[in-house]
């Protein structure tokens, strides 16, 4: 709506106000009083970066490490989750029937089942296959008997667990390429019609036509949808943990487990997750309003 | 004779030897396996699983992994062998094979103060008797044959489960010691071990792919040969009985 | 009317949307040179059948020749057709995410492959023809209706076409703008292209047409000559028509 | 001729019997290909041992198993936690457009923080935190934690159908003298029911299967029964997939009554 | 020009947008039962300053007041203003979801809580007047343009406005249907309603108008009775625009 925002308060405002503050104080109040639970958050930041004596430097301890493995994960998953559901998009939006059922199929199956079993799907069906043919678990610990690994550990974490990590990001990158396929189909089908004819009517092919017309407006209108998939993608990373990758909320659950600290824990994971997914949202909404310097 | 060759072609064992590696599959839970203090793995079953390895002469790889996909893990080779606390059942064995039992951890009662005062080892086997335990573990399944009539709560971790006795949701729970011993401790007021009682299991196994029978002989053997020499009874001790081990995690 | 053979023809052509039928039974030829001005009321098939002619639309039955191919599945054919043939719709449908030179040398560079430094000359060509040099490097957005029209007519000429299509080119205009793109279809119209336009501007059709189209529920009604057709159309419905548009 | 022809045959081939039958036999060889795969891992399906979580044939006759049970758990905890998320989501979705700067920034903190934390976080607050405070068992704990998860993101959907009406119906009906309210109620709300059906359909069936996230706190749910029994027998594999295809039944049987609805609000304009 | 008291003033009347000044300095004003046609180039300000009228739009200085009552903050002030003032918009604006009957007896319903047979019968009396009884109960969407603006129309009429605004009531119609709705508009000015239209037909405006108001960038640029603006206006821009609409 276009109306201008008013700029003093309303009645309802100081209600909203007040409900907010007693919810707060009744937490507060009672936090103390009823839950029968020893803090310790003291433990936490030595989970997080840790003094190593040995080595005599700082290095990073379950919760970081877990976290950096979730930032690995989510970003070859997003790109490849990008490339796999450009492709479907494209293929929702195609004239030849069969090729549209059966994309159809795919984003139905993926979207009606728990994931859990999406994962085992793609995971024994698929990327263990995969690996399996492709020989890389022998090709991975080659590697990781070798000295000089420091570039191959700053991309893909501990070599031993190579096969564990390609698998993940497999997994999760075809489990989120259904809805990013989605998010590409409604951007393509938003191009009003006439640019496509505009297009075709100075004699471009279909993939030109889609190259230089379709995709760049289409790409303009999913940016924020797909932003905001990206960051669901970060959230969803967790499932992966059924395949052996050892993400941010697995080494939770494996911290939990092991000192009991189960609201510090949670607690500080829900921080990093919401540093990590709000940040995100920041930056691409920063990037969004950044590219809007061309009209429309 | 070339059935045989198959055989033995396809154990896992030959498997690891040609390897190099045994890949071990465990999900944590203490003090059977836990992260301590630097975020390393230590636990009864690090050290299991370091002895094996060095007395087959391969290298060990340990693989956490999500209680749920533990299993399908399993079968899919992901690892080669669980040795995760499994405690053997006629039902389980149906689906995965297990080795002879390295283990016989004996569970207590850990429970609520205020509200199990008084009662009796029956009183506990009642449907509005509720006990909290993590899933698969064999804490559950041992409550499931002592206690039938008695609601069971199943968790992800041992923390909720303990969490639900300290906030009062659960009457009980059951824990391999020193444990509930050391939660007794932490919180006085709340929680107690009001048996001395230890309840045996049937022992816990380890779990690989069906089908095996080399795999079977000699796993059997390793662990006959190490309660023989005392190394496995002892190891238990240090993990089950004793707590020098607990300043190396934050408990 | 000169003896020039069609470069457009279209013989018992018929096209269904579903079960209803859009065109039926068109027969239509337009020479080399020649300017036709296609009208009718709304819904009648207008767009739909000069879309047929560079296949926006695909027709059923007949066939439609365009500068000697005929019309059919072979995609190349198509293109090479489309090339020929420019098309300038109602609702401008230049492209928002380029600018207005981007807009004219697209075509050049990726249908006709020619080098950018070429293509940006022609750009500006065509640009001057239709009287706004100066917009070159604004996006479509920034400008006024009649000037995005008037792109999208230099977009179209940029392809160096035999024959161009008009939609009602003016019909999305405010009152003000429609002179400036009728100025520019004029000057076309007098450099010698081959035209068809569907229009309602009778002052333009006046002024141009060479041939008169009238059509009615798919239907070719009427063709004659502008003079005749303005003062004594044939058909009622044509001269009812008239009525109406010239009424007000 | 030859043309003709080449045309005949390439409308034959776009033709819908042909197109659906080519779908077929590419689906079968893709599950051929599946399960051939886990033949060679070995994998030995013992699908028999399903039925009996269905139902078993006791003394007293048929009794429903456990898996049905589960089923009835999802569906009452779901229909409950749905209830209350169109709610918190009307609520969120009408502060934010409202003209309340109090109001605004609270229901955008709300949004942002619950749209950037996982599930399974902000299950484990609700109940371990909130919980004691409030006196919240487990169960209502559950329910209120998707409420307030979905709640968020449905007042993304309820926004974006509101602003997805004209803004001409907005001046249409301030013009006629009506009342915020009314406009609302009477001309904004029925108008955006369509807008806003197929992302909602899409959200109750992410509803559903986000309500497996409850068994980590011990609420019987049919995630829930499908790990006890995985972890009784280690039937991994037959009883997931069972599992999913109860949820697929489900989700299915809810995305078509909702094609139906969408279809009898489609408004053509 | 009667000596009635006027029913809408506006003094000093100044709007922005953000930076953009929309409105500068306009006074004006409307007698009882006084015809007003407002021209002028696309952009000069023509809707914003009818849509301060009904406060579709909050001017920012100066002071509007409509039928006795100040245009201020004051909701339920406003809301009385827009049951007095009715508005027809380009877009016509129906309700798809309601039925054209709905369209109409939702405003004596829910605003002036009139009963729902009342409402139905005061609903048909006004789809009589604008020649479409037969129409009732069909969806907007099944009516033709022309059919649309005219229950548009009737829609206001059904609230027993005191005055009538027209925003381009016709120039998102086909060139057929521009007539139907001017002859209904024609025929409501006959009847004596106070009418604000902003419009680009002459013809029109030439019939019915009492006062024709030029508007540009924002200011309002000449008043003049009819007669003395089409054949004599003052300002050179109005001579100018005149000469663009009524060339073609
Ligand atoms: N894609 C389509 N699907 C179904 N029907 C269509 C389609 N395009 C056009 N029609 C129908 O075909 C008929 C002719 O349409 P067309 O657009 O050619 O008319 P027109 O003469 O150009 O009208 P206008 O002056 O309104 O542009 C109309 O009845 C229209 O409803
Ligand atoms: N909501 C808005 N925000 C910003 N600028 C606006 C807004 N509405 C109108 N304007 C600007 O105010 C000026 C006057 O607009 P207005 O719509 O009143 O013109 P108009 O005379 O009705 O033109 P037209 O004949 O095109 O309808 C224009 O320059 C327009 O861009
Ligand atoms: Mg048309
Ligand atoms: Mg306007």
């Amino acid at each position: 709506m276009r109306r201008t925002k008013r700029r003093s308060l309303h009645w309802l405002d100081y209600l909203i106000a007040a409900v907010v503050v007693a919810f707060i104080a009744v937490i507060w109040l009672r936090i103390s009083g009823t839950l029968n639970y020893k803090w310790q958050w003291e433990r936490i930041p030595n989970y997080i970066l840790r003094w190593d004596e040995a080595d005599g430097r700082w290095v990073a301890n379950l919760l970081l490490q877990g976290l950096i493995t979730t930032i690995r994960i989510a970003i070859y998953s997003g790109i490849l989750a990008l490339i796999l559901g450009t492709l479907l998009g494209i293929a929702r939006t195609s004239t030849n029937l069969v090729i549209r059922m059966l994309a159809r199929t795919y984003l139905e199956v993926l979207r009606n089942i728990p994931p859990v079993v999406v994962v085992f799907i793609f995971f024994f069906f698929l990327s263990q296959q995969l690996i399996a043919v492709l020989n890389m678990e022998t090709w991975a610990r080659g590697i990781a008997r070798q000295d000089d690994i420091a570039v191959w550990e700053f991309f893909f974490g501990d070599m031993r667990r190579f096969p564990s990590l390609i698998s993940g990001v497999i997994v999760l990158a075809l489990f989120e390429s259904a809805f990013v396929g989605e998010i590409v189909r409604a951007g393509i089908q938003s191009i009003p019609r006439g640019q496509r004819e505009a297009a075709r009517s100075i004699g471009m092919s279909w993939t030109d036509e889609m190259r230089f017309i379709v995709m760049p407006q289409a790409l303009r209108k999913v940016l924020p949808p797909l932003s905001n998939q990206f960051i669901s993608l970060v959230k969803d990373s967790s499932i992966i943990s059924l395949i052996s990758v050892q993400e941010l909320t697995y080494k939770t659950v494996e911290l939990v487990a092991s000192t009991r600290m189960i609201f510090e824990a949670w607690i500080a994971t829900a921080c990093l997750y919401f540093i990590l997914c709000f940040g995100l949202s920041l930056l691409f909404r920063r990037l969004e309003t950044g590219g809007k310097h061309k009209p429309r | 004779q070339d059935a045989r060759a198959d055989l033995s072609k396809t154990s896992v064992i030959e498997q690891i030897k040609e390897a190099g590696v045994i890949k071990i599959g465990l999900s944590v839970f203490v003090p059977w396996s836990m992260r301590d203090k630097t975020g390393e793995l230590i636990g009864f079953e690090l050290d299991v699983g370091r002895k094996l390895a060095a007395d087959m002469g391969v290298e060990v790889e340990f693989i956490p992994t999500a209680w749920d996909g533990i299993i399908p893990a399993l079968v899919s080779g992901t690892f080669d062998v669980i040795i995760s606390g499994m405690s053997v059942t006629p039902v389980r064995n149906l689906t995965v094979n297990f080795s002879d039992p390295y283990a016989y951890s004996g569970v207590t009662i850990l429970a609520n103060t205020a509200m199990t005062t008084g009662m009796a080892l029956e009183d506990y086997n009642k449907p509005e008797i509720t006990f909290a335990a993590r899933r698969g573990a064999t804490p559950a399944t041992v409550i499931g044959q002592l206690f039938p009539e008695a609601t069971l709560l199943l968790f992800d971790e041992d923390g909720a489960a303990t969490q639900e006795v300290l906030n009062g949701n659960a009457h009980a729970t059951m824990m391999s010691e020193p444990s509930p011993s050391m939660e007794a401790r932490n919180n006085p007021e709340t929680v107690s071990v009001p048996f001395d009682q230890t309840f045996l299991a049937t022992g816990e196994a380890f779990a690989y792919r069906k089908g095996d029978p080399d795999a079977t002989n000699f796993f059997n053997n390793w662990i006959g040969v190490n309660w023989a020499n005392g190394w496995l009874k002892e190891r238990n001790d240090y993990w089950f009985k004793g707590t020098e081990w607990a300043d190396q995690v934050d408990q | 009317m000169t003896a020039a053979p069609p470069i457009i023809e279209l013989c018992h052509v018929d096209k269904y949307f579903g079960p209803f039928q859009a065109l039926t039974d068109i027969n239509f030829a337009v020479r080399q040179g020649e300017r036709v001005v296609v009208c009718g009321p709304s819904g009648s098939g207008k767009s739909t059948m000069i879309r047929c002619i560079n296949r926006l639309e695909e027709h059923d039955a007949g066939t439609i020749t365009v500068d000697g191919i005929l019309l059919g599945d072979d995609t190349k054919d198509i293109r090479a057709v489309r090339q020929d043939v420019g098309m300038v719709f109602q609702q401008f449908n230049l492209f928002p995410h380029l600018t207005v030179l981007e807009n004219l040398t697209i075509g050049p560079i990726r249908v006709r492959k020619m080098d950018k430094a070429a293509a940006e000359a022609l750009g500006r060509k065509y640009l001057d023809r239709v009287h706004i040099p100066e917009q070159a490097d604004k996006f479509p957005s920034q400008l006024s209706g009649g000037q995005q029209q008037r792109v999208a007519i230099a977009r179209s000429l940029c392809m160096e076409p035999k024959i161009m299509l008009f939609d009602e080119p003016t019909s999305a205009l405010d009152p003000e703008m429609i002179s400036e793109v009728l100025e520019a279809m004029v000057e076309l119209a007098n450099s010698g292209m081959t035209m068809v336009c569907v229009t309602h501007e009778m002052g333009f059709a006046r002024r141009v047409a060479d041939k008169m189209v009238f059509m009615e529920a798919g239907r070719i009604v009427e063709t004659a000559p502008p003079g005749e057709f303005f003062t004594a159309p044939k058909s009622d419905r044509a001269r009812m028509f008239l009525d109406q548009i010239l009424e007000h | 001729m030859a043309r003709a022809g080449k045309r005949g045959l390439r409308r034959v081939m776009a033709s819908t019997p042909v197109s659906v039958v080519i779908y077929l036999i590419v689906m079968f060889l893709i599950v051929e290909t599946a399960l051939k795969g886990a033949e060679a891992m070995g994998y030995n399906w013992q699908w028999y041992r399903i039925p009996q979580y269905f139902f078993e044939d006791g003394d007293a006759g048929i009794v429903l198993g456990e898996i049905p049970w589960g089923l009835v758990g999802t569906i009452t905890l779901s229909t409950m936690a749905f209830a209350l998320a169109v709610g918190i989501g009307l609520l969120v979705a009408l502060l934010r457009l409202s003209d309340l700067i109090v109001g605004r920034a609270v229901a955008r903190v709300f949004l942002e923080i619950v749209r950037n934390i996982p599930l399974l976080v902000l299950l484990y607050v609700f109940y371990y935190v909130f919980g004691p405070i409030f006196g919240m068992d487990r169960y209502v704990a559950s329910v209120l934690c998707l409420a307030v998860f979905h709640g968020a993101l449905m007042s993304e959907i309820f926004r974006g159908g509101i602003a997805a009406v004209a803004l001409g119906q907005w001046e249409a009906a301030k013009s006629v003298g009506m009342s915020t309210a009314q406009i609302y109620r009477y001309i904004i709300l029925p108008q955006s029911v369509r807008f806003m059906l197929p992302p909602m359909t899409s959200e109750v069936v992410n509803m559903i299967k986000s309500s497996a996230i409850v068994s980590v706190i011990a609420v019987v749910e049919l995630t829930t029964v499908g790990r006890n029994i995985i972890s009784d027998t280690y039937l991994s594999f037959e009883i997931w997939f069972t599992i999913a295809a109860v949820y697929m039944a489900l989700t299915l049987i809810i995305s078509s009554f909702a094609s139906y609805l969408e279809r009898r609000y489609a408004v053509t304009d």
